[in-house]
C-alpha cells in the first residue's frame, strides 16, 4: 500500500494545529477560518474510506512501519468497515463542532483550536491503530485536549468537572493498561514473539483464567470511558460543564472510545470471558438503560438532562454488544452512530440556546417555537431521532438491538424496550418546557432564530438521520464482515450462517472447545500453536 | 609546476589576509581582507576544480554573507571602541599560545603521516570532462543528500525567520 | 394498481411542499389547494387501484409490490434454527387493506376540504403548518394500512402517533394541548412496547415478519385452546400495541385529552382513521389470533367493557367534543368485540360505517362551535337548529346513524356485531346491547342540548337583530360576561375579518351595517366549504350500511364475502372453528342456515333499545330539562364518578405517573449522593493520604533533597569561580581539550 | 625549480594554518564581529579540507558538504548579527567581555 | 601554448579596449539620445556632430585634480572605485560575442572562456560590485555619500534576489549555466528563450535597471537628496572609473540578457527561407547589434520614466518581482518535469 490514505486523514487535524502555532494570537478571525478549513478538509480527506471493498474481509487502507522495535511496537494502521464509519463520524462531528464554536469561545480561541484539533488527531487514530500500544498512546492523546477543553472553556464547576474526567478515565486506562501487558508478555510466551499486533492478539487462545483478568481490566478502561452504569457519574459533570463543542465531541465521538474498545479489543481477544460476563455487563446495561432514563427524567439542567439520556442510550448500545449476535452487535454499531448524530446534535442545540441565554435551566425556557421556528423544527427532529422514531436513524439501532436481543433473552428485551418508552417520556416533557405553552420570559422575546452557519451544523446531522433512518442498506452492508469476524470468534453458532451468507473468510477461527481454566503456565506447544496461526492466517479474499 | 606556484601564491594570500583580518584595528578593514581572503579561497577551489563552489563562495560568501558584516559593522556606530574595556580575567595569552601548539602538532602529525605517499590532486574537472562536476553535484545534492538538503534549507528558514524577529525593534 | 406505492408517496410530497415552502412563502389558498389536490389524487389512485382489484377473481385479490430493501439480512436465530433478519419497503393490496385506503383518501379528503375553512383564522404560517401535519398523517396511515410486513406497519403505526402528537398540540401556546400531545404520545409508547416486543415474537417464532408469510405458517401450526402458549404471549402484546393506538382499556385516556386539537384533526385521527389501526391490525393478523382463542377472549371482554364505560362516562359530559371522544372509545370497544368472537369482518364493517358518521359528528360538532366561536359546552348552546339548519340536519343523520335506527349504515354493522356476538356469549351481548341503548341515549342528549331548546349561549351586540329565541336567553348569556368563557386561544380573539368575508351569504343572521368587524355577531351557518363535505359525509352515513346487507334482510353480506381473503379462509370455517369452542354458545350460526327468526328478533330488539334511547333523551333534555338535575343530585356519587369518568386519570397520576416520577428523583438523588459520592469519597480518600504523604515528603523525602541540593548549593561556590562568563575563556578550554588529544595522539599512537 | 607535487597534505597544512588563524582570532579579539569573521575563517579552513578531499578521491561528496557548510555559515551570520544587534541596541556596546549576564 | 595564453591575451586586450571605448561612447550616445528626446543637440563642438566629446571628457578627467577628502579612510577610498570597476570588466570574460571564427588560420572562438558556470559566473562576479558602492560611501566619511551607500547597497541585494531567483527558472528552461551553451541551445531549439520565458525576460530587465542603479531607480545618485550619490567626494580618475563602472555594467546585462533571451549571435528567422540573406551577417554583428537595441532600450527608459520613490522600490523588489520569480520557478519547474 503507497496510498497512506489513513495517514493523511490522521494528520490533517495535526497539521492543521501546527499551522495555528504560527499564526499570531489576535487575527482571530483568521485561526477560526484557517481552524475551520483544517476540519472540513478533515472531513474531505475522510470520505474516500467510505468506497472500501465491503465485501473483503482483510482490514483496509493498512499501513506498517517500525516505531519502536525494541518492544515490538509498530505504527500499525488499518481499519474495516466499523472503524471506518466510526472514523466518517469523528471527521464530520469534529468539524461541526470547530465550526459551532465560531461565536461561542472569544477567550483564548488560538489555543482552543489547536486542542480542538490535536484532540480530533488523538480520536482518529485510536480509531485506526491495530497496534495496542499505538491505540493506547492516541488513547492517552485524547485525555489530554478534552482536559483543557473542559477545564479552560467550560462553565460552571469546569475545574472539578475537568479533574474528574480527567482522573477517573486515567484510572480506567491505567488498569487497562496492565491488561495490555498481561496479553503482550502472553503472547511472548507463546509465540516467543514480543508484539502489540492487535491481529495477532486476535488469533490467540488465551487459557480462561487470563483472560477473566484481562477482561476485567479492559472492563474498568472501556465501562469507565462509555460510560456503563456505576462509572458513569464523571459524565453528566463533564457534559454539563463543557462549552458546546467539547459536549459535542464527547458525546459524539469520546463515549464510542469505549464501545469501540469493548468490540474491537475485548470480544475477538478474550471470547470466553466475554461469554462469562455477559450477565454482569447485560444487567448493567439494562439497569443503565431504565436507570439514565429515570434519572433524566428528574433532571432541571437541559444539558444534565442530555447527559443522562446518554447514559441512557450508552445502555442500550452496550446490551446490543453483548447479546453476541450479529444482529445486536449491527444494531449496537449503528446506535453508536446514531447516538453520535443525535445526541451531538442535542448538544449543539442545548449551545445554540446558552450562546444567546447563558442558562441551561429548562424552567428559564419556555415558548420557544414562536420565536425560534427553525430551531423548533430542528430540536423536534433530533428529539424524534433521539426517542427512535422509525423512518429515523435512532429506530433503526434500538429495533436492531431489542430484535437481537429478544432471542437470546425475552426479559431483557421488555426491561430495555421499557426504556424508550421513558425516553419519549423525558425527551417530549423537555421539548413541551422549552418549546412549547407562551413566551412567559421578556428575555427569551428577542431571541433570534438559527442563523446560516447554526443552520449548517445541522443539516448533515438531519440530513443523516433521515438517511439512516429510511434507507440503511449501505451502511448495514459494510458492518457486515466487521460483525462476521467479531461475532464468528466470539458466539460459534452463527459461524456458518455468517459465512454463508457475507462470502467471508473469518480471521480467525472460532473458539468452539469450552472454557477449559487450566491454571499454570500455559501451553507451550508451538507447533500446534504454529499449525493453528496457519489455518487462521488471513487468506486471499477468494471466497467469492 | 604551474600548480606549485599557484598554491603557494594562493597559500601565501589566504594566510596574509587572514592574518590581516584579525589584527586590522578598523572592522572595516577586516572585512576588506575578509572578503579578499574568501576571492583567494574561490580561486583555490578552482584549482581543485570545483568551479561549482567557487562560484557559491563567491555568491553566497563574499557577495551575501560578508556584506551582511559590512553592513552591522557600519550600522553599529560605536561610542566607544570596543576594544576599550577589558577583562583582567582574560587568558590572551595562553590562548594564542595554545593555537599555534595546535597547528604545531597537527603540521607534526602531517608530516608524521606525510610519509605514506598520496597521489598529487588532480583537479576532479579534468577527470569528469568538459561538463564540469556540477552536474553530478547537482545529482549527489537532489538524491543521495536530499534530506540534509532539506534541512539545510529549513534551517535558512528558520535563520532568516529569526534575524528578522532579532533585529526588529521592540517598541 | 402498480402504483399503490404511490399512494403514501403524494399526501407526503404534499406535506414537503407545505412544510418546506408553504410556511414561509404561501398564502392560505395556496396551502390549502396543495393538501387538498394532494388527498384528491391520492383518492383517485386509491379509486383506481381498488377498482382494479376488485375486478379480480376474488381468490386472486392482492397484489404486492417491493421497493426496495430496507434492513438488508442479518442471521438471527430463531426457534427452528438460525433465520435472517430482514425487512423490505413493501406493500400489499387486498381487499382489507382496500376498504382502509378508499376510508383514508376518501374521508381524508372530505375532511381537508373542510378544515380550509375552518383553519382560515390561523397565522399563515401556523395553516400551511397544519396542513403539512395532516397531509403526513395521511401519509402515514397509508403506510400502515398498506404495509405488508409488522416493520413498515410500525413505520405507519408510530408515524401517525407522531402527527397525531403534533396535530393535538398544533396550539402550542396553550398548556393543555402541548399536555394532551405529549400524553397521547407516551400512551402510546406504552402500547408501541408490547406492539414491538410482540413483533420480535412473531420473528422468534415464524422467522419472518411479513403478514402473508406469518399467515401461512400459522395455519399449519394447532390453535392454542387452553394453554396460553407463545402464539398467546405474541397475540397478547401485539393487542396491547392495539390498545394504545385505540383508546382500549386502560391505556384510553389519552383520547379525551386529545380533543384539545383542531375538530378537524379529532375527526380524521381520532374518530375515523387512526384509532382503527388497533382495529386494522387485529384484522391484518386475523388467522394469527385465531390460534389464540384466549387472547381472543380477552380482547372481547376488554373490548365490551371498554365500550360500557366509555357509554356511561359519555352520558353525563356536557362538552360536545368529549361526548363525541367518548363514543369514539365505545364504538372502538364494539369493533373490538367484533374481533373478539372472530367476527372480523363485522368489525371492519363496523369500523367504514363508524369512519362516516362519526366524522360527520366530529365535523358538525366543528361547524357548531364554529357558529359558537369556540363555544365547546353544550350547557351553553341550545336552539341551534334554526341558526345552522345544514349542520342541525347532517348532525342528526349522522346521531341517527350512531344510533342503530334502520335503514343508516349503524344500524346494519352494529346489528352484524351483536347478531355475532350474541352467537357466542349472551353476556357480552348484553352488555352491547346496553351499551346500543346509552350510545342513542347520549347522542340524542347532544343533539338535544345542542339543538333544541332554548337558546343559553352569550350575547352579541344588541342592534343585531337575532333571528330567534335571541331575547329569551339573553339575561341567561350575560351572566358569562363576554364571548369565549372555556377557550380563548382556540378561536375567540384570533377572530379575524376574514372569518366573516369567507362565509357571506350562507349567514342566517343579518349583520347590520354598523356591525363592529371584531365582534362576534352570533351563531352561523358555516361556510360552503365546510357544509359540503358535512353533507357528503351524511349521504354516506346513509347509504353506505347497505353495501352489506344481511341474508336475513335479503342482502348477501357483500363486504363480508369481499374482505374473506384478507382473514384467512372463509368466515364460515371460521365461524364453525369457533361454534366448536367450549365456551361458545352451542347453537352453531352458519350465513346458510340463517336463522332468520332469530335474526329479526334481535333487530328488533337493538332497534327498540335505540328508540327508547332516543326516547329518554327527548324526554329528559326536551320535555322535562329538569329531570337530570334532580337525577344528579339524588346519586351523587354515582354522577359523581361518572363526571370524573371514573378517576382512572386520577388513579394514573397517584400511582403510575407519581411513582415514575418519585423513583426519578430518589434515583437522581441516589446518583448524586451514592454514586457520585463514592467516587468523591475514594477522591477524599485519596487526597487524605495523599496529605499524610506529603508531610512526609516535606519532612523526611524533601529535607534529603533539600540536603543534597544545598550541599551541592555550597560545593558550587567554589566551581564557579571557574565560570567567568568570558567566551574565550570557554574556548581556551576546548582547545586545551584538542590540544591534549593530539598530544596523546601525537605520541601514544 | 622543482617543486614538490602538490599533494592533499600541503592543503591539509594550510586549511590547519588558517583554522589556527582564526582561532587566534577568536583568542585575541574582544570585538565580537571580528570573532564572528575569525569563525568564517575558519569554516573556509574546513572548507579547503573537504574540497582537497573531493579532489583526491574524485568524489563530489566532499563539495556536497561544502555547501552545506556555506548554507549552515550563512543562517549562522543571518541569526549571529542580528543577535549582535539586538545586544547593542541593549548595551551599546560589541565588546565581548561585557556579554557575560550568564556568568557564575 | 599559443591557444593557452596568447590567444586569450589577444582577446582580453581586444575586449578591454573595445569595451572601455564602447563605455566612453555610450556616454555620448546617451547624451545625444536624451538631448534628441527632449528636442536638444546635445553635444555639438568637439569634432563633427561632438562625435570626439566623449575623448575630450576622457582627457578631462585624466588631468583633473585627484582629491583625497583629509578624514577619508584614504586606502579604501583608493579601492572602493576599483571594486567597483574591475567586475564590471572581467564579467566580460564569458560572454559569447560570436561563436568560432577563424583567424589568420586559427579558429578563434570569439568568447574569452566558455566557462561552464559561465551564468553563475556572472551572477557572483556582479555581486562583488557592490562593495564598491558601500565602501566608497563609507571610506568618503561624508553624510550624504553614506546614506546614498546604504540606500544602494540595500537596492542591490533586494533586487539581487529577485534576479537570482528569476535566473534559476531561466536555468530550468535552458538546462546548462554555460552561456555560450545557452546559445547553442537557442540554436538547437530554433526559439529564443524570450518566448518560453517572457515573464523572466521582463523581470530580469527590471532587475537589471536596478542593479545599475538606472532609471527609474537611481536613488543612490538621487542628486536632488543626496548630491550626487556615493560618489559626491570623488573626482578625477577614480570618479572616471564609478562613471566607467556604471556603463560596463549597463553593456554586461544588455549583454547578458541577448545571450539568454534574444539568441546571442544568432540571426533571426532560421526558419523563415526568404531571411537565410541573414547569415551572411556575421554572428558578432548580430551580437552587438541586439545589444546596442537594449542599451538603447535603457537609455530610453531614462529619457522618459520618473524616478520611484524609496518605499515603493523596496515594496516592488520585495512584494512583487521576488514573489513573481518564485511562482515562475515552480511554473517552469512544473512545465519542465511534467510537460
Amino acid at each position: 500500500m503507497t496510498y497512506h490514505l489513513l495517514s493523511i486523514v490522521l494528520f490533517t487535524p495535526l497539521a492543521g494545529a501546527l499551522v495555528l502555532l504560527f499564526v499570531p494570537r489576535a487575527q482571530v478571525d483568521a485561526i477560526r477560518w484557517i481552524a475551520n478549513a483544517f476540519a472540513l478538509a478533515g472531513f474531505v480527506v475522510s470520505l474516500p474510506l467510505w468506497n472500501f471493498d465491503v465485501q473483503a474481509a482483510q482490514w483496509h487502507f493498512v499501513e506498517k512501519a517500525e516505531w519502536i522495535p525494541s518492544i515490538g511496537a509498530t505504527y500499525y494502521l488499518g481499519v474495516d468497515g466499523f472503524s471506518i464509519l466510526l472514523i466518517l463520524l469523528t471527521t464530520l462531528m469534529g468539524f461541526i463542532s470547530v465550526l459551532s464554536s465560531w461565536e461561542a469561545i472569544t477567550d483564548r480561541v488560538k489555543e482552543y483550536y489547536i486542542v480542538l484539533l490535536v484532540l480530533q488527531t488523538g480520536m482518529l487514530g485510536a480509531f485506526m491503530s491495530l497496534d495496542f500500544l499505538l491505540f493506547f498512546l492516541f488513547w492517552e492523546v485524547m485525555l489530554v485536549p478534552m482536559y483543557f477543553v473542559i477545564g479552560i472553556w467550560g462553565g460552571g464547576r469546569r475545574l472539578y468537572s475537568a479533574i474528574k474526567f480527567f482522573l477517573y478515565t486515567l484510572v480506567g486506562s491505567v488498569v487497562m493498561l496492565l491488561g495490555i501487558l498481561a496479553l503482550y508478555f502472553y503472547n511472548h510466551t507463546v509465540t516467543g514473539v514480543y508484539t502489540f499486533d492487535v491481529t495477532q492478539f486476535q488469533q490467540l487462545a488465551v487459557p480462561f483464567n487470563i483472560q477473566r483478568w484481562v477482561f476485567l481490566a479492559f472492563f474498568l478502561g472501556f465501562a469507565i470511558k462509555v460510560p456503563m452504569f456505576p462509572f458513569h457519574t464523571w459524565l453528566p459533570d463533564a457534559h454539563t460543564d463543557a462549552p458546546t463543542a467539547g459536549s459535542v465531541i464527547l458525546a459524539a465521538v469520546l463515549l464510542k472510545m469505549g464501545t469501540y474498545g469493548f468490540i474491537r479489543f475485548s470480544l475477538p481477544i478474550l471470547p470466553e470471558a466475554s461469554h462469562y460476563f455477559v450477565p454482569l455487563i447485560v444487567w448493567l446495561s439494562v439497569i443503565g438503560i431504565v436507570y439514565g432514563a429515570l434519572v433524566a427524567l428528574a433532571q432541571t439542567d437541559w444539558k444534565r438532562l442530555v447527559a443522562y439520556s446518554s447514559v441512557s442510550h450508552m445502555g442500550m448500545v452496550m446490551l446490543g454488544m453483548f447479546a453476541l449476535t450479529p444482529v445486536a452487535l449491527t444494531g449496537s454499531i449503528v446506535q453508536q452512530l446514531n447516538h453520535g448524530i443525535s445526541t451531538g446534535a442535542l448538544f449543539l442545540i442545548v449551545g445554540i440556546v446558552y450562546e444567546r441565554r447563558h442558562t441551561r435551566e429548562i424552567s428559564d425556557y419556555g415558548g420557544l417555537s414562536k420565536v425560534m421556528p427553525v430551531f423548533a423544527v430542528v430540536f423536534l427532529i433530533m428529539t424524534l431521532s433521539s426517542i427512535g422514531l422509525p423512518a429515523l436513524n435512532g429506530f433503526i439501532g434500538e429495533l436492531l438491538i431489542l430484535a437481537g436481543v429478544f432471542v437470546v433473552n425475552k426479559l431483557w428485551a421488555a426491561v430495555a424496550a421499557s426504556g424508550i418508552v421513558l425516553g419519549a417520556a423525558y425527551m417530549l416533557w423537555l421539548y413541551q418546557r422549552t418549546m412549547f405553552g407562551t413566551v412567559d420570559k421578556p428575555e427569551n422575546a428577542k431571541l433570534t432564530d438559527l442563523n446560516l452557519r447554526e443552520f449548517a451544523t445541522f443539516a448533515p446531522l438531519i440530513a443523516l438521520a433521515v438517511w439512516i433512518g429510511i434507507y440503511p442498506a449501505p451502511l448495514l452492508r459494510r458492518l457486515d464482515t466487521s460483525v462476521a469476524r467479531v461475532i464468528t470468534r466470539v458466539n460459534s453458532v452463527y459461524g456458518p450462517a455468517l459465512a454463508k451468507s457475507n462470502c467471508t473468510t473469518p480471521t480467525a477461527p472460532a473458539i468452539t472447545r469450552p472454557p477449559a481454566p487450566t491454571p499454570g503456565a500455559p501451553s507451550l506447544d508451538l507447533t500446534g500453536f504454529a499449525a493453528c496461526a496457519d489455518e487462521a492466517a488471513p487468506k486471499k479474499p477468494g471466497g467469492k | 609546476m604551474l600548480d606549485a606556484i599557484a598554491f603557494y601564491t594562493l597559500a601565501a594570500l589566504i594566510l596574509a589576509f587572514a592574518i590581516a583580518v584579525i589584527t586590522a584595528r578598523n572592522p572595516v578593514h577586516s572585512v576588506v581582507f575578509l572578503v579578499i581572503n574568501f576571492l583567494a579561497v574561490a580561486i583555490v577551489y578552482i584549482v581543485l576544480g570545483a568551479e561549482f563552489l567557487a562560484m557559491i563562495q563567491v555568491l553566497v560568501y563574499a557577495g551575501g554573507i560578508v556584506v551582511l558584516y559590512l553592513f552591522v559593522v557600519m550600522l553599529v556606530n560605536l561610542k566607544r571602541g570596543p576594544e576599550a574595556h577589558q577583562d583582567p580575567r582574560r587568558q590572551t595569552g595562553a590562548g594564542v599560545g595554545l593555537a599555534v601548539a595546535v597547528l604545531a602538532e597537527l603540521t607534526a602529525i602531517l608530516a608524521y603521516t606525510g610519509r605514506n605517499p598520496l597521489p598529487a590532486v588532480v583537479p576532479a574537472a579534468s577527470a569528469r570532462g568538459p561538463g564540469g562536476n556540477t552536474e553530478q553535484l547537482g545529482w549527489l545534492l537532489y538524491t543521495t543528500y536530499l534530506i540534509p538538503f532539506e534541512v539545510a534549507s529549513m534551517l535558512l528558514l528558520v535563520a532568516m525567520i529569526g534575524a528578522i524577529v532579532l533585529a526588529r525593534k521592540v517598541d | 394498481m402498480r402504483l399503490i406505492w404511490l399512494l403514501p408517496l403524494i399526501p407526503a410530497a404534499g406535506a414537503a411542499v407545505n412544510g418546506l415552502a408553504g410556511v414561509r412563502w404561501f398564502g392560505r389558498a395556496a396551502a390549502g389547494a396543495v393538501a387538498c389536490l394532494a388527498m384528491l389524487s391520492a383518492f383517485a389512485v386509491a379509486l383506481t387501484a381498488s377498482i382494479a382489484l376488485i375486478r379480480l377473481p376474488p381468490e386472486a385479490r392482492a397484489y404486492d409490490v417491493t421497493l426496495g430493501p430496507w434492513l438488508p439480512p442479518i442471521p438471527l436465530a430463531t426457534a427452528h434454527g438460525i433465520g435472517s433478519f430482514a425487512a423490505e419497503w413493501a406493500f400489499r393490496l387486498d381487499p382489507l387493506a382496500t376498504v382502509m385506503i378508499l376510508v383514508v383518501t376518501g374521508i381524508g379528503l372530505l375532511i381537508h376540504v373542510y378544515a380550509t375553512a375552518y383553519m382560515m383564522d390561523e397565522p399563515r404560517g401556523g395553516y400551511a403548518r397544519f396542513f403539512c401535519y395532516l397531509n403526513l398523517f395521511c401519509a402515514f396511515m397509508l403506510l400502515l394500512v398498506l404495509a405488508s410486513n409488522f416493520l413498515v406497519m410500525f413505520i405507519g403505526w408510530e408515524g401517525v402517533g407522531l402527527c397525531s402528537y403534533l396535530l393535538i398540540g398544533y396550539w402550542y401556546e396553550k398548556g393543555s394541548a402541548a399536555t394532551a400531545g405529549r400524553k397521547a404520545f407516551i400512551t402510546n409508547r406504552i402500547g408501541d412496547w408490547g406492539f414491538l416486543l410482540g413483533v420480535f415474537g412473531v420473528f422468534h417464532v415464524f422467522g419472518t415478519l411479513d403478514f402473508h408469510a406469518v399467515a401461512q405458517a400459522v395455519s399449519s401450526l394447532p390453535i392454542e385452546q387452553s394453554h396460553f402458549g407463545e402464539l398467546s404471549i405474541i397475540c397478547l402484546l401485539l393487542f396491547i400495541g392495539a390498545t394504545g393506538k385505540s383508546a382500549q382499556i386502560p391505556l384510553f385516556v389519552w383520547l379525551p385529552d386529545a380533543m384539545e386539537g383542531p375538530t378537524p384533526v379529532s375527526a380524521l385521527i381520532h374518530a375515523a382513521t387512526m384509532v382503527t389501526a388497533g382495529v386494522y391490525m387485529v384484522g391484518r393478523n386475523a388467522v394469527l389470533f385465531q390460534h389464540a382463542p384466549l387472547v381472543l377472549a380477552i380482547i372481547a371482554i376488554v373490548g365490551t367493557l371498554t365500550a360500557l364505560m366509555a357509554a356511561t362516562i359519555g352520558l353525563v359530559q356536557n362538552d360536545i367534543k368529549r361526548v363525541l371522544a367518548y363514543s369514539t372509545v365505545s364504538q372502538l370497544g364494539y369493533m373490538f368485540l367484533a374481533a373478539g368472537v372472530g367476527a372480523f369482518a363485522a368489525s371492519t364493517f363496523h369500523l367504514l360505517t363508524h369512519a362516516f358518521f362519526k366524522a360527520l359528528l366530529f365535523l358538525g360538532s366543528g361547524a357548531v362551535i364554529h357558529a359558537m366561536a369556540g363555544e365547546q359546552d353544550m350547557q351553553r348552546m341550545g336552539g341551534l337548529r334554526r341558526f345552522l339548519p345544514v349542520t342541525f340536519v347532517t348532525m342528526m343523520i349522522g346521531a341517527l346513524a350512531i344510533a342503530g335506527i334502520p335503514p343508516l349504515a349503524g344500524f346494519f354493522s352494529k346489528d352484524e356485531i351483536l347478531l355475532q356476538a350474541f352467537s357466542k356469549n349472551r353476556a357480552l351481548w348484553a352488555l352491547g346491547s346496553v351499551t346500543a341503548l346509552m350510545t342513542a341515549f347520549y347522542m340524542f342528549r347532544l343533539v338535544a342540548l345542542t339543538f333544541y331548546g332554548v337558546y343559553r349561549g352569550p350575547s352579541w351586540p344588541r342592534h343585531v337583530p337575532p333571528a330567534v329565541g335571541g331575547p329569551a336567553t339573553l339575561s341567561i348569556a350575560t351572566a358569562h360576561g363576554v364571548r369565549h368563557p372555556v377557550d380563548p386561544d382556540a378561536h375567540g380573539l384570533a377572530h379575524v375579518p376574514q372569518h366573516d368575508l369567507s362565509h357571506g351569504p350562507a349567514h342566517p343572521v343579518p349583520i347590520g351595517p354598523a356591525a363592529h368587524a371584531h365582534e362576534w355577531h352570533g351563531p352561523h351557518e358555516a361556510p360552503s366549504a365546510m357544509t359540503w363535505p358535512l353533507m357528503a359525509l351524511a349521504v354516506g352515513a346513509i347509504v353506505c350500511g347497505f353495501i352489506s346487507i344481511p341474508p336475513a334482510l335479503g342482502g348477501t353480506n357483500a363486504l363480508e364475502r369481499f374482505l374473506e381473503p384478507s382473514f384467512g379462509g372463509t368466515p364460515a370455517a371460521a365461524t364453525v372453528e369457533h361454534a366448536r369452542q367450549p365456551r361458545a354458545d352451542a347453537e352453531p350460526a352458519t350465513a346458510d342456515q340463517a336463522s332468520n327468526g332469530r335474526e329479526w328478533a334481535l333487530m328488533l330488539l337493538a332497534v327498540t333499545l335505540a328508540g327508547a334511547g332516543v326516547a329518554a333523551a327527548w324526554r329528559l333534555y326536551v320535555t322535562r330539562p329538569e329531570i337530570p338535575v334532580r337525577l344528579a343530585a339524588r346519586w351523587p356519587g354515582l354522577h359523581s364518578l361518572l363526571w370524573h369518568k371514573y378517576f382512572v386519570d386520577e388513579f394514573y397520576g397517584a400511582t403510575l405517573v407519581r411513582s415514575t416520577f418519585a423513583s426519578a428523583r430518589g434515583l437522581w438523588t441516589f446518583d448524586a449522593r451514592v454514586v457520585d459520592g463514592a467516587v468523591n469519597g475514594s477522591g477524599w480518600m485519596t487526597r487524605t493520604v495523599s496529605w499524610f504523604s506529603g508531610i512526609f515528603d516535606r519532612v523526611v523525602v524533601d529535607g534529603l533533597v533539600n540536603f543534597v541540593g544545598w550541599s551541592a548549593d555550597e560545593g558550587s561556590l567554589v566551581v564557579r569561580r571557574g565560570q567567568t562568563g568570558l567566551l574565550q575563556n570557554y574556548l581556551l578550554l576546548i582547545v586545551l581539550g584538542v590540544c591534549v588529544f593530539l598530544t596523546v595522539y601525537l605520541f601514544a599512537r | 625549480m622543482h617543486f614538490t607535487p602538490i599533494t592533499p597534505y600541503h592543503y591539509l597544512l594550510l586549511s590547519a594554518a588558517l583554522f589556527s588563524v582564526g582561532v587566534i582570532g577568536v583568542m585575541v579579539r574582544r570585538n565580537i564581529i571580528i570573532l564572528f569573521m575569525s569563525i568564517e575563517l575558519m569554516f573556509n579552513a574546513v572548507n579547503i579540507n573537504l574540497v582537497a578531499f573531493a579532489a583526491l578521491y574524485r568524489h563530489e561528496v566532499g563539495q556536497a558538504f561544502a555547501v552545506f557548510v556555506i548554507a549552515v555559515a550563512a543562517a549562522e551570520a543571518a541569526v549571529g548579527l542580528g543577535i549582535i544587534l539586538a545586544f547593542y541596541r541593549n548595551k551599546e556596546t560589541l565588546n565581548i567581555d561585557e556579554m557575560n549576564l550568564m556568568k557564575g | 601554448m599559443t591557444d593557452l595564453f596568447v590567444v586569450p591575451l589577444l582577446q582580453i586586450v581586444v575586449v578591454l579596449n573595445a569595451v572601455l571605448v564602447a563605455v566612453t561612447y555610450m556616454v555620448l550616445l546617451e547624451r545625444k539620445i536624451i538631448a534628441w528626446v527632449q528636442s536638444r543637440l546635445g553635444p555639438m563642438r568637439v569634432g563633427p556632430h561632438g562625435i570626439l566629446q566623449p575623448i575630450a571628457d576622457a582627457l578631462k578627467l585624466l588631468l583633473k585634480e585627484d582629491i583625497t577628502p583629509i578624514r577619508a579612510d584614504r586606502w579604501i577610498f583608493t579601492l572602493a572605485p576599483i571594486i567597483s570597476l574591475v567586475p564590471a570588466l572581467i564579467a566580460f570574460a564569458v560572454i559569447p560575442f560570436g561563436g568560432e571564427a577563424t583567424l589568420f588560420g586559427h579558429r578563434v572562438p570569439l568568447y574569452i572562456a566558455n566557462v561552464n558556470v559561465g551564468l553563475l559566473y556572472i551572477v557572483s562576479i556582479t555581486s562583488i560590485g557592490v562593495y564598491g558602492i558601500i565602501l566608497a560611501g563609507y571610506s568618503s566619511n561624508s553624510k550624504y555619500p553614506l546614506l546614498a551607500s546604504l540606500r544602494a547597497s540595500a537596492q542591490l541585494i533586494s533586487y539581487e534576489v529577485a534576479v537570482t531567483l528569476m535566473l534559476v527558472s531561466v536555468i530550468v528552461t535552458t538546462r546548462t549555466l554555460s552561456l555560450v551553451g545557452i546559445v547553442e541551445g537557442q540554436m538547437r531549439q530554433h526559439i529564443w528563450y524570450v518566448f518560453i520565458q517572457p515573464v523572466a525576460a521582463v523581470v530580469l530587465f527590471i532587475g537589471g535597471l536596478a542593479e545599475t542603479n538606472r532609471t527609474p531607480f537611481d536613488l543612490a545618485e538621487a542628486e536632488q537628496e543626496l548630491t550626487g550619490g556615493f560618489h559626491t567626494e570623488y573626482s578625477g580618475m577614480r570618479f572616471a572609473m564609478f562613471f566607467l563602472a556604471e556603463y560596463a555594467n549597463m553593456i554586461v546585462v544588455s549583454a547578458v540578457m541577448t545571450t539568454l533571451f534574444f539568441g546571442g549571435w544568432l540571426s533571426p528567422f532560421p526558419n523563415v527561407a526568404a531571411a537565410h540573406f541573414l547569415w551572411y551577417i556575421p554572428g558578432w554583428i548580430w551580437f552587438l547589434l541586439k545589444t546596442f537595441v537594449l542599451l538603447y532600450v535603457f537609455i530610453w527608459i531614462r529619457a522618459t520614466l520618473p524616478r520611484y520613490r524609496y518605499d515603493q522600490l523596496m515594496r516592488l523588489g520585495w512584494k512583487v518581482l521576488i514573489p513573481v520569480a518564485l511562482v515562475n520557478l515552480v511554473v517552469s519547474a512544473i512545465v519542465r518535469v511534467f510537460l
